[in-house]
């Protein structure tokens, strides 16, 4: 799918890139990404780079997300210039699930991973849900939508490693002040693998649903090639490993192997017939 | 045959705006015909997917039309349900990549309950790629798939390690890759294809072994051996530390392989395969011997890759005058007629 | 050893501008010991020249100083003066090139008066490349070599065709290039290195032939066989046919191979090669078991490459808190202290 | 060597692009080239691209080329913005051979190989040479320079092959009228190959010196790779194959063994030695 990019303008230690891609804002839902082909036409670079949706409008047909630079790829996107066509797929992977009643759910973000939650917010206010937000990052100018967070929510809570602003520490610290006395619904999360897991572990220490995005390389971002898995425990407890781009990347926290990431655990289903080949 | 003067362009990652821009006046797309035979078996046109790069189909129908191609080469199925390898399992490596996936699958039962039969309600023809650790379990996978719906050939993927002889690749060992396709053969129902590792100093003679067992034509290649190291862990990139490289890198040595087993050969159907990304990429394939071509890395890049290499394709034919896709299988073997 | 947590890359063609700003406050470059010892040859840094991309180094002199480099690899010479192949003699590839050069060259007599005498008077290190079509040829060369001034190390190039043997290539066969070691060993007064093709099915077992035979180490890799097909003409682009892929394309391959030998070999020094452009590039090599690397394709994109990747190598290195190269020779074979 | 693009217009069928070199401009003489990196950052195209200098200012440090859409690399070198970086190194190669004493030249320029006559008719203007120039092309969109030829020579032929400017025909076909009566002392060209090879043949016809400036397919440009050689013969009558951007691209065109380019003749030196290996 052909897109072009209409602003590419720093935000703190990101990259907030704007793109008329009309074909992704159309059907786009919280938790989404895209998959952008990055280099340019002579490019080195084979696959794609993923990024959450930040903003997806159907009737400007505009979309936009959020880049850290990272490697080669990211590099080249946050120096791209506006009028540059690229070609991004999407939107891709399983969304947010919002919920059949309204309800009070605690949002909870991470770096730029705070990116896909300003939709959800909107989304589950427009149906009648409270929102808290928690906004976090290791340093000021890594958090993302700080602004955004307070149009969007009920109440807010900003966290930094460092206490550059907002409270010092983690963004966990703020979850037990919303999660205790409230009777919060559901929890939504986005970051860090090891915030996420975090966040999952606390949300589950106080009985509350949890599901989260989370990032894991991706090589073709379709589920066709088996590179971006993770261990899941499924609906008949047999633990699978598991396509996060088609699958997810939203998992129920709860399912999600956290601490096997990146292992292969030996009761995962078809992890016996890995010997000798 | 009237190849033209004109001077074009094997693909880096996409194919430049400004190169394809002069009309050449051959003939318009839609009269070339695009049929092709592949080890006995017709197909409708010379462009397939490639194994474990389409999984079963059914991800792509969001991008093109499985029955639209050739056929539909599915991942190497296995006997049991397997789990793959820990991750990472890739990393990108220039105009390449690495896979270690560990042949993650469901198992024939359900391949044969699930993937197959949608396939096959599409319309769409299915070469199932066949994967294991012994003759035995190749030669019982074949027969579970005997007489299966939708089942157009089987492709035996001899690239996985041989466990009763040490982990040595089937591939690499011309005696073990004719046992495995004579216990196929034996079996099969359809034609059979050998997917050949480029890894091997003489891929004629492992060729040459599996056409003696019995195999109606070969797949070539299968990924070449790489390995990338992590300069900040100081440790290998993937969890399983070697892993297969494919894409656009490694079509150079893919061509010289088709060319050095069609020259050597030239009465064997060949599959060919290694970074194509468009038509003139195929086309370089099927000049040097192919039948047909399969599309694998390139659809990560692009999701429809194939329908549109197979477009591109029937477009630079037709730009060159040629009104037959069988005209130019080998062409590159012939000397021109001026 | 502190292997960082962030995050580096392999380069694709040049270093991206933005990846490196962050400072993680290593050692200063000029603390780092480069000096590596190169089959108990002792060098004062680990970046070489790679054969035939360098001439004799003459022509860089424009670029870099010769002797700021570990040592020149000079193009292999042969016992006559050879025209090389006829033109087109290279195509680009993905992250690559073909070349099918066909070793032209000036002789060895040519090579003594002028070539090797010009790098001894600059101060650099040379090491000879040879390569012939018999052993004999080859044991004539290392002769002719011996005693010369400059010389610090012979690489022998068994990647070319034996001419009695029906044009099968040394570096393919165990016993062919364990026959050229032991020519050229038996001539030498410098050590040798024995040049690999990565186009084997076991390249541990050709490397064990050649240490066998008595070689002090190992070049690897060549090229990869490779063909590009002209799809206008319809005919191999190359006026060799065939030719040799390098290039950061064939990079994941090369470290591969270097890593499958020094684990089966771990005490035999190596020399790295394959699509190095960066100083991380060369660091992956290092990490898989290289004493030390050649430069060679990325010449052609920028004439000071070697001594670039000297510079980066350098402060990447520091940057890990390494303050002697010796320390990473190997180190991704060995598990992380933490 | 790092340059940057100052412009890049259309020019007929070309571009003319505008770098800021200085250290390229510093030392160039007409006939030489620079080899440019193509694709950007993260390219696949590992080999640089060579273009004759068409000017080279060592005031202001620029320098232009003269570009034709080829393939991948000029494809995007035609499309580079100003102010984009461009890694470049040259002056390469050869230049052409100013006479000791003053004389008349005749300058031959097919398509955009016109491009480095220009500098060199001023230079052989400078010296008190009389300059006639033939600048030819297939159609009026492929010419290149016939403005600029009229300022710098004393007398200007265009010729294209359609007719569609100036004479209908080829180059070489206006040669007889200036090489036969007007004792002229050198012929220079740059153009196809085809035409370099008539034009060489027309002047050693009518016993004139004539240097003439090849295109070689080039992975190196800096003499060390060998692929861009053809076959010439020596001072001592022996042929060899000589490397084009290092030994030329200038060469005496009667010293070039123009039939056999992209042959190996039997006997240049060391074709002998091809045998079996
Ligand atoms: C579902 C999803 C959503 C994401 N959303 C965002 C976002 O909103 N903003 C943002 O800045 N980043 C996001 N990322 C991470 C982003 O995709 C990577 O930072 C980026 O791919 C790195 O590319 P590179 O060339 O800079 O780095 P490299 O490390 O050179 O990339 C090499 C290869 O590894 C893959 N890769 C490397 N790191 C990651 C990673 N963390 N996740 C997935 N693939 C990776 C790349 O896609 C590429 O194929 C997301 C990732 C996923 C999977
Ligand atoms: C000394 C010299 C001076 C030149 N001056 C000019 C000039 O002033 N203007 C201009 O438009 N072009 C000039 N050329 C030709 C120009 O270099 C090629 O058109 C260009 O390299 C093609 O690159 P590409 O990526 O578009 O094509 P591709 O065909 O994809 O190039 C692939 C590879 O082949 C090489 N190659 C292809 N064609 C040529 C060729 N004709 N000559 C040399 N290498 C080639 C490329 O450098 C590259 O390495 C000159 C060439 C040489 C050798
Ligand atoms: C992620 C991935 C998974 C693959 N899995 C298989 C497989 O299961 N069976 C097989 O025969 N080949 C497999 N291959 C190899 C491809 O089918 C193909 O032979 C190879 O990638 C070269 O083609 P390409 O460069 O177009 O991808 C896989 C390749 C990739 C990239
Ligand atoms: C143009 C060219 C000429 C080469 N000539 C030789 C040679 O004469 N002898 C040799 O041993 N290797 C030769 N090589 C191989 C290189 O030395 C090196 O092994 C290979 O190119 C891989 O390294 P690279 O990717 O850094 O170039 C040549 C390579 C190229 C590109
Ligand atoms: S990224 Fe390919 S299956 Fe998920
Ligand atoms: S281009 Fe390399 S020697 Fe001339």
């Amino acid at each position: 799918m052909s897109a072009r990019v209409v602003s590419n303008e720093p935000a703190g230690a990101y990259h907030l890139i704007t793109l008329d891609a009309p074909a992704v804002a159309a059907g786009a839902e919280p938790g989404q990404f895209i998959a952008a082909a990055v280099g340019g036409p002579q490019t080195a670079l084979l696959l794609r780079r993923s990024f959450a949706l930040y903003t997806a409008d159907p009737a400007t047909g505009l979309i936009q997300i959020v880049v850290a630079e990272h490697g080669p790829g990211t590099a080249w996107l946050v120096r791209v210039r506006p009028g540059t066509p690229l070609d991004v797929v999407g939107p891709l992977g399983r969304p947010f699930t919002l919920p059949a009643e309204p309800g009070t759910a605690v949002l909870v973000g991470g770096g730029y991973g705070s990116a896909p939650l300003f939709d959800l917010a909107r989304r589950l206010r427009a149906i009648g849900s409270t929102v808290h937000m928690v906004v976090g990052a290791g340093s000021a100018e890594r958090l993302f939508g700080t602004a955004d967070a307070r149009t969007v929510a009920d109440s807010v809570v900003v966290t930094t490693d460092d206490g550059s602003v907002g409270v010092r520490g983690l963004v966990t610290d703020a979850l037990p002040g919303l999660l205790g006395p409230r009777g919060v619904s559901a929890v939504y999360a986005c970051g860090p693998m090891a915030m996420l897991r975090a966040v999952g572990e606390t949300a589950a220490s106080y009985d509350v649903p949890c599901e989260v995005a989370v990032e894991e390389s991706m090589a073709c971002g379709i589920g066709v090639c088996m590179t971006c898995v993770l261990p899941v425990v499924g609906v008949d407890g047999r633990s699978r490993m598991v396509r996060s781009c088609i699958e997810g990347p939203v998992f129920d926290a709860g399912r999600v192997r956290w601490k096997d990431v990146g292992t292969l655990p030996v009761d995962v289903l078809g992890a016996d017939a890995m010997d000798g080949h | 045959m009237m190849p033209l003067a004109a001077h074009d362009h094997e693909s880096g990652i996409r194919e430049n705006p400004g190169s394809h821009t002069h009309d050449h006046g051959g003939t318009s797309d839609a009269t070339v015909d695009m049929v092709t035979t592949l080890a006995g078996t017709v197909l409708p046109n010379p462009v397939l997917t490639a194994s474990g790069c389409a999984a079963a189909g059914r991800e792509l129908a969001p991008f093109l039309d499985p029955a639209a191609l050739g056929a539909v080469v599915t991942k190497s199925v296995l006997l049991r349900p397997r789990s793959g390898r820990a991750t990472p399992r890739m990393a990108e490596t220039p105009s390449g990549m690495l896979n270690s996936i560990g042949l993650q699958g469901p198992g024939i039962d359900a391949f044969l309950e699930h993937d197959l039969p949608w396939l096959a309600a599409r319309g769409a023809r299915a070469v199932v790629s066949i994967a294991g650790g012994s003759v035995e379990e190749f030669a019982e996978l074949a027969r579970r798939l005997a007489g299966a719906p939708g089942l157009a050939l089987l492709e035996v993927n001899i690239s996985c390690p041989n466990v009763a002889s040490r982990g040595q690749v089937f591939a690499c060992d011309p005696l073990a890759a004719a046992d495995v396709v004579r216990a196929v053969k034996a079996e099969s129902g359809v034609p059979v294809l050998a997917k050949l590792s480029p890894d091997v100093t003489d891929i004629v003679a492992i060729a040459g072994s599996c056409v003696e067992a019995g195999a109606d034509g070969l797949s070539m290649i299968n990924t070449l051996l790489g390995m990338v190291i992590d300069t900040d862990t100081f440790r290998p990139v993937l969890a399983g530390v070697t892993g297969g490289l494919s894409g656009p890198a490694i079509r150079p040595v893919a061509v010289r392989c088709v060319w050095q087993v069609h020259a050597a050969l030239p009465g064997v159907p060949i599959l060919g395969m290694g970074g194509i990304l468009s038509g003139l990429d195929a086309l370089q394939f099927l000049l040097a011997g192919a039948s047909a071509v399969s599309v694998g890395t390139a659809v990560f890049h692009d999701p429809s890759a194939p329908v549109r290499v197979l477009a591109e394709l029937r477009t630079e034919l037709a730009r060159r005058g040629i009104t037959r896709l069988s005209d130019v299988v080998g062409a590159a073997h012939r000397e021109p007629h001026r």
